[in-house]
């Protein structure tokens, strides 16, 4: 059979109109039923590319320059080896540690989301899970990269494995480093079971609407012959629950690890215990930042203002505005306790922080990531997206700062001042940042066009709530 | 027609379909079917549906038992590997630290949970639910290409004891559905 | 030894080279060639075939052919090292080679097919794969010190000092050590060259015997020797002869960087050649007028052990008190009880006044006295015989005069002071010889060594004069300054590669015998002599040994052996000889100049001739703590007011002639003097020295050769410095602790006064697991005696093969040091005069190391013996280590630091120490090499003890003031087990709980209760 | 049309399933097989030789002591590799004008070394020495294998670093008498083990594990 058989006849294409937001109470814009928001969400993916929004080929085109970039800047650094970084003694991390901090985090809002407001119940969570959780599988990519870039000899990344080799020697498992091969392996393997699983369902939906025979058959096979029955179901939920259930503490471990990196050395500026929690705070803000940088500009481009309306939109400002609090907490209490430990390195490395070399970054990092989010207080500014979206930007700068002013500023003035030195970051530094974020939009463009980047079924349960709990308004 | 040669009383027929608009006449039907005797039954839903699998009868649920004793094995393996690494594979004095420096040896092993329990999780639904399953009678039915999309399907297989081909369409009609169909094997 | 494999040149491919090993090239065999000229005409063709790459594969091809290798070696010098030779591998015996394995992946990796080359005919004397130890000597400026060399199968890859030589007493400085790098240096001269064209020691020598016979008729009419200073005994005789045989020839002897004043001085006093010398072991009160004794000159090392046995001060002696009063920082200065820094020139006075205080005649000088004179007369006065006056390498004759007119009138001529024979011939000087070049008496000039063109005063305009001279013989290491304007060039030997002779600042004698044949055909001062004197195939071996037989008939093959062995001849010290006492003549009035420029030889390149080697190059400079550059120092308060700052440029004038360089802001400057170095600015020296800095001597005036008066202005433009340390102050943390003696003797155990050790319990764990019950092996480290000369760190460099990054890596914080010298700036609040502290920082070897546990591979553990281990085999490079270390004593191969590719450099390696690849860490290892290599010697002596002293580390040994002890902690008796028990012992960073091995010795200075809370205070009025 | 796949289908997609399974698992181990096998360690194969020195007739037939050739192989870290000389010493009488020993002669006339392949070759990074080993009463067939029997000499052990930390975990059980050191055809006797403990006790052998007893 002629595999590119049409199989139905519907032409996709995107709602001319534009359909407004129904505003910050409402979760799923109507009138809506089973089908109707099938369509729209699958119609995304079925869309003929030449009727994709021009914004999408342009911004996919970038994307894949950088992704390029990316790769000339990792085949200079295999061919002449970590000196063409700025590193040195004593900053011996730079970009490639601050990055994949930076990466994780944003990686956390993804689980948060889908993980902690589904067993807290959060209905609006349901518009944004299914993107998020992908967001959060592309960013743990990124940041898988990094530590393997990063070491002097990246061919024996895998030493780092426990696996049984001629010399019978195994990993040291008291660094953290090690600590982070298990976290960031499991949260990546993880979040992709996390993601497919949900995903299992809508694959099943794709199957039996898509307009293409091949496109059915890929679909049919990644859904395992999903047909809905009520025991699947049954277990379906329970599987999913306890998925959510494990990913909750999981996310938390992760960062909780990563920030181990620094807290469990004895370096000033990173041997600190509010690290764990300050950093899963710093995690969720860059990650929710991140959310809102995607969602705003695609939910306008595919005129999905119904499907993602003000309300997650709001929500997930609020919550911003909260974990940004934690963080502004943190760094109240980094400088407290630099002054009441009465420790000499703690003190200077204080008082380096904010008015030495690198003072600029600190401040920098205070303006982004406690002043300017203060605006989200107003309601006003909240129901104004534009606003909101170059918020969300600024806190993803001021959380990249952050992890610079703790790598860098901590390294490079520390105990003996004899060895103190200064971090200058080169081209090939900026280039392998700049590839990876990229990379990260790239797959996040792909991601669109090919799978549902909203949980078709779960918006099919809040249809049936809608349509039980308010009456359909009818006009 | 005589049926000594077939295991199955109907031979080329698996069941009878009928199709429903909403998840409240599903349910209702299932619960009328299962009142009236059979047993055999499965139901389809485009989304989970409260109370359909006890609505056919379906009790109890083994996915968080298998995922507890994952966990289980994760822990002990975990923390196994990285006592047996550090204290028999190849001790090492490291910075002084204990051979046995347990503490440092807690984020692997609980990572080492989690991983096990996941996995465990996706493949115990699968596996019990029989996945990957690519072709199933239920899908010869045209019709239930819309049970990932809109409407909602209660199937007795021809298994089912009860089960007589004519009589049970019959029945199907009686439970208001929108259409009914006999699914060929 | 492998063959050049280009494979070597992909960085991560390769693994830790372990370097030739106990294989060995005779590298000579390397380099032997047919000597045939060349035509040139051919060869620019075969060249201008192609440009870059395609260039270079033309040099390949052609690399068989001689001629292209040597022409080739003319125009661009040292390149052929890097040219496949086609090698003759007679007597090769093949061990290891460099390993294409990726890291102890041995696991998946095929090592390549090796194969094994064995002799051909054993030598007797030598144990494959075990190194032996030669004693001969190193001669700088004419003066030598006895060295130890090690050698692996015939190829030197160490010096050490030879504990039995009165100038070395086991140790050794940085150029003893380095001195081994230079004889591998690649960018050497390979051949004979004619009017820069090839040609060959056979033509050479015809044509030098046909210019003999002119010259023999002419009685010696037109002849001129150029040499440096020499004490060579057979070289001198072979001189004599010649000047015997030809009258009217003339010898004149160029030393850059030594001061004729030291010398005529003397022979005022002793009415004959003499050298003053000190006996520190006998001076309780050391007044040193801008002599950096402790450092520079030929007795320094005996100084340096001498005065720091009188600073000890824990078994309950007073110690020395010193002061120094000097223009610029000395390494010596920085352990001076009291610095004066007053201008250099204005010591004569402060000397002439000094000498009225304490009674002896002197003429009235204008000018006050400093206020510190008094104090510094009346403390010598009250240590008449117990004191000493050293008079400073470049001050005039009068302070030489008057410093021992001092020491008479204070009684320490025979006590402190001793006056020796000395044996510096009688020779012309660079002047006189400028003068009889310009006058046209000069037919042929032989430079035998000697630099001029680049080192002579540019006041004599000396290039312009040697153009004079017919015909000019140079016999020089490398195709230099003064090569370039010669009709003849020959290579020269270096002093591992030639027999010769040589004595100590005391006489004493040396037989220089070789360690290996010349790798480069080079030929010896002696042989070309000889050639002229008409024997042209009489060998440097058979004149020395002549000359030896001559000056010892009887029982010479004994004496002759025991010479050799022992590394000095018996009873040729000199001889002690009567004081006269020399009138004090009135000084010259001092010429009101804004400025004063002191021109000093460079702390590391000296005069010039050390600028090709890359070790000195990267050794930060004691006193700056930059590299690969010479600067201007200039007083804080002095650039303040000339609005200059680190790295602007300053031009100083000096008559007509000027020079610019970077400013260095340096503490203990004196005020109005300017301090500038001699060594850089070379264009001739190789690839590593060229074009790097300005050459001093472009201003260096004859009259006015080490302290000058001029102007300075600031330049346009900045310029970027390599500097290792850039904060020099303490903030707070004092990893220096400093008391004053009397405080000491209340307190011994002052530096942990305030930050008392910490208790053993603290800590989450059970640390009891670990006991280091066989050896404990521990450093301790005194700050009181180091000089921070930095001889230690480079005899590291040279026993663990650490490799030379260049000057824009260690502008990056990027060296590779393993021991580095941190300098400390503290005390009264003054920036112009603070006081001034040494630290050498090695790794610590902390019981809980603080690198070990967040090392994911377990790359680095700890040994049973209690040393941090460094596998490098094992290490994948996270960088996490360096992090985590509080004493940032890591260093990382960023790139592929070691020099995998020149052929000659991998002959200098020790084959006990893995050669470093790319993406690893590296460290001290308290030199492990050496523990294991006793180890298993005393275990094969069915397990006997290892004695205290017999495992030195590199360091250790190296040092002149020996203030680094290294050895068992467990044995109660053993010097270190006892110096880690003084009270005045700390950790450094104690309080993060680290434990380290190694510990410090807290710096007690011993200052003049009148003088106190004014040290340093040279303001005039 | 609703149906995408046949029956068959299903068992399809469960058995390609455990062909993923079976393939990883498959393919691990072929590497593991290729990581410790002797195209990797080289176990067992003799390379080509210059000369086909036997040390079979030499050892076993002619009965000649290691340390004939080897000289410094109990005062140095390296064994020796004996010069032309020594092989001179008796092929200049005896088998002097046959083609095999040819190259020694020319070796000898020409004053150029033989070239022999490398057999038991170690990573750079691996400093083993010899005579403390001989010292300890660690054979030479420890390691080398019974080279009397080897006509071509090859590697009978790995060489892994695996394979050197098993014995110096325990000694014990490949010590021997000193006495026995050069019996190339020594059998470990019946009671190793008290006398593997006896004789590491008289010979004071310690179990060195530390990284630094072969890696500087």
């Amino acid at each position: 059979m002629d595999q590119i058989t049409k199989v139905n006849e519907n032409n996709y294409e995107l709602p001319s109109a534009v359909i407004p937001d129904p505003g910050a109470n409402i979760v799923l814009g109507g009138p809506q039923d089973y089908n109707s928001v099938t369509q729209r969400i699958a119609g995304v993916v079925y869309l003929p590319i030449k009727k994709a929004p021009k914004k999408w080929l342009v911004g996919a085109f970038l994307s894949f320059c950088f992704v390029n970039v990316l790769m000339l800047a990792v085949y200079m650094l295999f061919m002449r080896g970590v000196g063409i970084w700025g590193l040195n003694i004593p900053v011996a991390w730079g970009f490639a540690i601050i990055n994949f901090v930076w990466w994780i985090g944003i990686g956390h809002a993804g689980t948060l989301i889908s993980a902690v407001l589904f067993l807290l119940k959060q209905d609006w969570r349901t518009s944004i899970n299914r993107f998020s959780e992908a967001m959060t599988l592309f960013a743990v990519a990124c940041a898988g990269m990094f530590p393997i870039l990063h070491l002097g000899r990246p061919w024996l990344f895998y030493w780092l494995l426990p696996y049984p080799n001629s010399m019978w020697l195994w990993p040291q498992p008291r660094s953290p480093l090690e600590w982070d091969v298990f976290a960031v392996s499991t949260y990546g393997t993880v979040s992709l079971v996390f993601w497919y699983v949900g995903l299992l369902p809508d694959l099943a939906s794709l199957r039996d609407t898509a307009p293409y025979l091949f496109q059915r058959k890929i679909y049919a096979i990644l859904s395992l012959g999903w047909r809905g029955s009520a025991i699947h179901w049954h277990r379906y939920q329970k599987a999913y629950l306890l998925l959510a259930g494990l990913s909750t503490p999981l996310v938390l471990s992760v960062h909780t690890i990563v920030s181990f990196d620094f807290a469990v050395s004895q370096l000033p500026g990173w041997h600190t215990t509010i690290f764990p929690p300050y950093f899963v705070a710093g995690a969720v803000y860059s990650g929710f930042a991140m959310v809102l940088t995607l969602i705003i500009p695609l939910r306008a481009w595919y005129n999905m203002r119904d499907l993602i309306t003000l309300r997650t939109i709001e929500a997930a400002c609020k919550l911003m505005l909260g974990v940004g609090l934690i963080v502004a907490y943190g760094y109240g209490t980094e400088a407290f306790f630099s002054w009441y430990s009465g420790d000499k390195y703690e003190s200077f490395m204080y008082m380096n922080r904010v008015t030495g070399p690198y003072g600029f970054t600190y401040w920098l990092l205070i303006l982004c990531n406690i002043l300017i989010p203060q605006a989200l207080w107003s309601q006003k500014v909240r129901h104004n997206l534009t606003l909101v979206w170059i918020i969300s930007i600024v806190v993803n700068i001021g959380m990249w700062l952050e992890r610079f002013v703790i790598v860098v500023t901590s390294l490079h003035r520390d105990f003996l001042p004899s060895s103190w030195g200064i971090y200058v970051p080169t081209k090939w530094d900026i280039m392998t940042y700049a590839g990876t974020i990229g990379f990260f939009m790239l797959l996040i463009f792909l991601f669109v066009r090919t799978l549902p980047s909203i949980s078709i079924f779960e918006v099919r349960e809040q249809v049936h709530h809608d349509l039980h709990s308010q009456p359909v308004d009818k006009h | 027609m005589s049926h000594a040669v077939s295991t199955k009383r109907y031979e080329g027929l698996y069941g009878a379909l009928a199709q429903f608009d909403t998840p409240e006449d599903l349910i209702e039907a299932c619960e009328k079917a299962y009142s009236e005797g059979y047993r055999k039954m499965d139901a389809y839903a485009p989304m989970p549906v409260d109370g359909l699998a006890e609505a056919i009868g379906y009790k109890k649920n083994k996915v968080a038992l298998c995922v507890l004793i994952a966990g289980c094995c994760g822990i002990c393996f975990g923390l196994g590997l990285l006592e047996w690494i550090s204290q028999i594979a190849y001790p090492h004095n490291v910075g002084g630290r204990p051979l046995n420096s347990w503490p440092a040896f807690i984020p692997i092993t609980f990572e080492c949970m989690i991983l096990f329990s996941a996995l465990t999780s996706l493949v115990s639904m699968l596996a019990m639910n029989g996945l990957p399953r690519p072709y199933h009678s239920v899908f010869n039915v045209q019709a239930f290409e819309r049970a990932s999309v809109d409407k909602f399907f209660l199937c007795i297989e021809s298994e089912d004891p009860k089960f007589e081909p004519d009589q049970t369409l019959e029945f199907l009609k009686t439970l208001g559905p929108e259409e009914v169909n006999y699914v060929p094997e | 030894m492998k063959e050049l494999s280009p494979s070597h040149s992909n960085g991560h491919m390769n693994e830790h080279e372990k370097p030739m090993a106990s294989a060995l090239v005779p590298l000579e065999s390397l380099l032997e060639k047919p000597q045939k000229k060349v035509d040139l005409g051919q060869l620019r063709e075969k060249l201008a075939a192609g440009r870059g790459p395609a260039f270079w594969r033309t040099l390949e091809e052609a690399a068989e052919t001689e001629d292209l290798k040597e022409y080739v070696e003319q125009e661009f010098p040292g390149l052929s090292g890097q040219i496949p030779q086609g090698v003759d591998r007679r007597n090769l015996l093949k061990v290891m080679g460099a390993s294409l394995a990726m890291a102890g992946a041995a696991a998946c990796t095929k090592l390549p097919k090796e194969s094994i080359v064995p002799y051909v005919r054993q030598p007797e004397n030598i144990i494959p794969g075990e190194p032996m130890f030669y004693a001969t000597a190193h001669t700088i400026a004419g003066y030598a010190r006895g060295v130890l060399v090690e050698s692996h199968m015939n190829r030197p890859t160490k010096i050490e000092g030879n504990p039995d030589h009165p100038a070395s007493l086991g140790s050794s400085t940085i150029f003893e050590q380095a001195s081994v790098l230079n004889l591998y240096d690649p960018d050497r001269s390979e051949t004979v060259l004619n009017r820069g064209s090839l040609s060959t020691w056979g033509e050479f020598t015809g044509a030098l015997s046909t210019e003999a016979q002119s010259i023999g008729a002419r009685k010696g009419e037109g002849l001129a020797i150029l040499s440096g200073a020499t004490t060579s005994p057979t070289f001198i005789s072979q001189m004599n002869t010649l000047l015997a045989q030809w009258p009217s020839a003339k010898w004149y002897i160029h030393e850059p960087s030594a001061n004729p004043a030291v010398a005529s001085a003397a022979k005022k006093i002793a009415g004959r050649n003499a050298v003053v010398t000190y006996d520190f072991s006998q001076a309780d009160v050391i007044l040193s007028l801008e002599s950096d004794f402790l450092n520079s000159g030929p007795a320094s090392l005996k100084y340096a052990r001498q005065f720091s046995a009188k600073r000890a001060i824990d078994d309950g002696q007073t110690p020395v008190r010193y002061y120094q009063v000097e223009s610029s920082p000395s390494a010596s200065g920085s352990l001076a009880d009291h610095r004066f820094s007053v201008k250099s020139s204005s010591i004569a006075s402060i000397a002439y006044q000094l000498a009225k205080a304490v009674g002896a005649a002197a003429p009235d000088v204008t000018g006050t006295a400093p206020a510190w004179l008094n104090a510094v007369a009346a403390d010598l006065s009250n240590n008449k015989g117990r004191c000493v006056v050293v008079a400073g390498e470049y001050q005039p004759e009068s302070v030489h005069l008057a410093a021992f007119a001092i020491n008479q009138a204070l009684g320490n001529v025979g006590t402190t002071v001793k006056l020796l024979e000395s044996f510096m011939p009688d020779a012309h000087s660079i002047e006189d010889l400028t003068a009889d070049l310009n006058g046209g008496h000069v037919e042929m000039l032989i430079v035998l060594g000697s630099n001029p063109v680049y080192d002579a005063p540019a006041s004599l305009d000396f290039l312009t004069a040697m153009k004079k001279a017919r015909q000019t013989i140079r016999l020089g290491t490398y195709f230099d300054e003064t090569s370039r304007w010669s009709y003849w060039h020959v290579p020269q030997v270096h002093y591992l590669e030639s027999w010769s002779d040589t004595r100590a600042f005391d006489g004493t004698a040396t037989i220089v015998q070789p360690l290996v044949e010349p790798l480069y055909k080079g030929k010896s001062a002696h042989e070309l002599l000889s050639t002229l004197l008409g024997k042209p195939d009489a060998t440097p071996h058979d004149l020395v040994k002549g000359y030896w037989q001559t000056a010892s008939p009887n029982g010479f093959d004994a004496f002759w052996k025991t010479s050799l062995h022992n590394g000095v001849v018996a009873g040729t010290g000199a001889a002690i000889l009567n004081a006269g006492s020399p009138e004090l003549s009135p000084l010259p009035a001092a010429e009101a100049a804004e400025w004063e420029i002191t021109l000093r030889p460079d702390p590391t390149i000296g005069d010039g001739s050390w600028a090709n080697n890359g070790w000195l190059q990267e050794c930060p400079k004691p006193q700056t703590k930059t590299a690969w550059d010479n600067l201007i120092m200039i007083r804080p308060s002095d650039a303040e007011k000339m609005g200059v700052h680190k790295g602007d440029m300053l031009k100083v004038t000096v008559k007509d002639k000027t020079v610019t360089g970077p400013v260095w802001i340096t503490p203990n400057q004196a005020q109005g003097s300017v301090a500038i170095f001699f060594g850089y600015g070379r264009t001739g020296s190789g690839r590593v020295g060229n074009k790097i800095g300005y050459s001093a001597y472009q201003i260096q005036d004859a009259a006015m050769r080490f302290i000058a008066t001029g102007t300075i202005s600031k330049a346009a433009g900045t310029y970027p410095i390599a500097n290792t340390q850039s904060t020099q102050t303490m903030e707070e943390r004092a990893p220096v602790r400093v008391a004053e003696f009397s405080e000491f003797k209340e307190h011994p155990n002052f530096p942990t006064l305030e930050e008392k050790p910490l208790p053993k319990s603290i800590t989450l764990y059970d640390t009891s697991e670990w006991k280091y019950l066989d050896h404990k092996w521990g450093m301790t480290i005194d700050l009181n005696i180091c000089t921070g000369c930095s001889a230690c760190a480079i005899a590291c460099q040279s026993e663990n093969n650490i490799a030379v990054v260049g000057k824009d890596q260690v502008s990056r914080g990027r060296h590779m040091h393993w021991i580095r010298i941190d300098q400390y700036y503290s005390g009264n609040g003054s920036l112009d005069e603070p006081e001034t502290y040494n630290q050498p920082v090695p790794c610590m070897q902390c019981e809980n190391a603080p690198c070990e546990v967040v090392c994911p591979v377990a790359a680095t553990v700890h040994s049973k013996e209690g040393i941090n281990q460094m596998v490098y085999n094992r290490c994948v490079g996270t960088r996490y280590c360096s992090n985590n270390c509080p004493y940032k004593v890591r260093r990382f191969n960023f790139y592929l630091f070691s020099d995998w590719d020149t052929e000659s450099l991998k002959g200098m390696r020790n084959p006990d120490v893995t050669v470093r690849s790319r993406g690893v860490m590296e460290k001290c290892s308290y030199c492990i090499q050496r523990i294991q290599e006793v180890k298993i010697k005393a275990e094969k002596e069915n397990n006997r003890k290892i004695v205290d002293g017999e495992i030195l580390t590199a360091c250790q040994q190296a040092c002149p003031t020996q203030a680094i002890t290294f050895g068992d902690l467990n044995d109660p008796n053993s010097k270190v087990a006892k110096s880690a028990a003084l009270k005045r012992n700390y950790n450094l960073l104690d309080d993060l709980n680290n434990r380290p091995r190694t510990t410090y010795l807290g710096y007690v200075r011993n200052s003049n209760e009148a003088l106190r809370g004014q040290r340093g205070s040279n303001h005039e009025g | 049309m609703a149906q995408l796949f046949s029956p068959s289908s299903n068992t399809i997609a469960k058995v390609s399933i455990a062909a993923v399974i079976l393939l990883a698992s498959t393919t691990l181990s072929i590497a593991y097989m290729i990581d410790r096998g002797s195209w990797i360690t080289n176990v067992n194969s003799a390379p080509e030789q210059p000369i086909p020195f036997s040390h079979k007739h030499h050892v076993k037939d002619d009965g000649i002591d290691c340390r004939y050739c080897h000289t410094s192989v109990e005062t140095s870290h390296f064994a020796g590799i004996p010069a032309t000389e020594t092989c001179m010493s008796c092929h200049s009488q005896i088998w002097n004008n046959v083609a095999a020993t040819q190259p020694i002669r020319d070796s000898w006339a020409s004053g150029k070394s033989i070239a022999w392949t490398r057999v038991h070759n170690l990573p750079d990074y691996v400093y083993f020495n010899h005579s403390i080993h001989i010292n300890k009463g660690i054979g030479c067939s420890a390691c080398h294998g019974n080279v009397s029997e080897m006509p071509l000499i090859y590697k009978v052990n790995t060489l892994n670093m695996n394979w050197c930390v098993n014995c110096h975990r325990n000694p014990a059980k490949f010590i021997r008498p000193r006495s026995e050191v050069f019996n190339v055809a020594y059998q470990y006797p019946a009671n190793q083990d008290e006398l593997g403990a006896q004789l590491v006790k008289d010979y004071h052998v310690q179990s060195l594990l530390d990284c630094v007893t072969c890696h500087r």
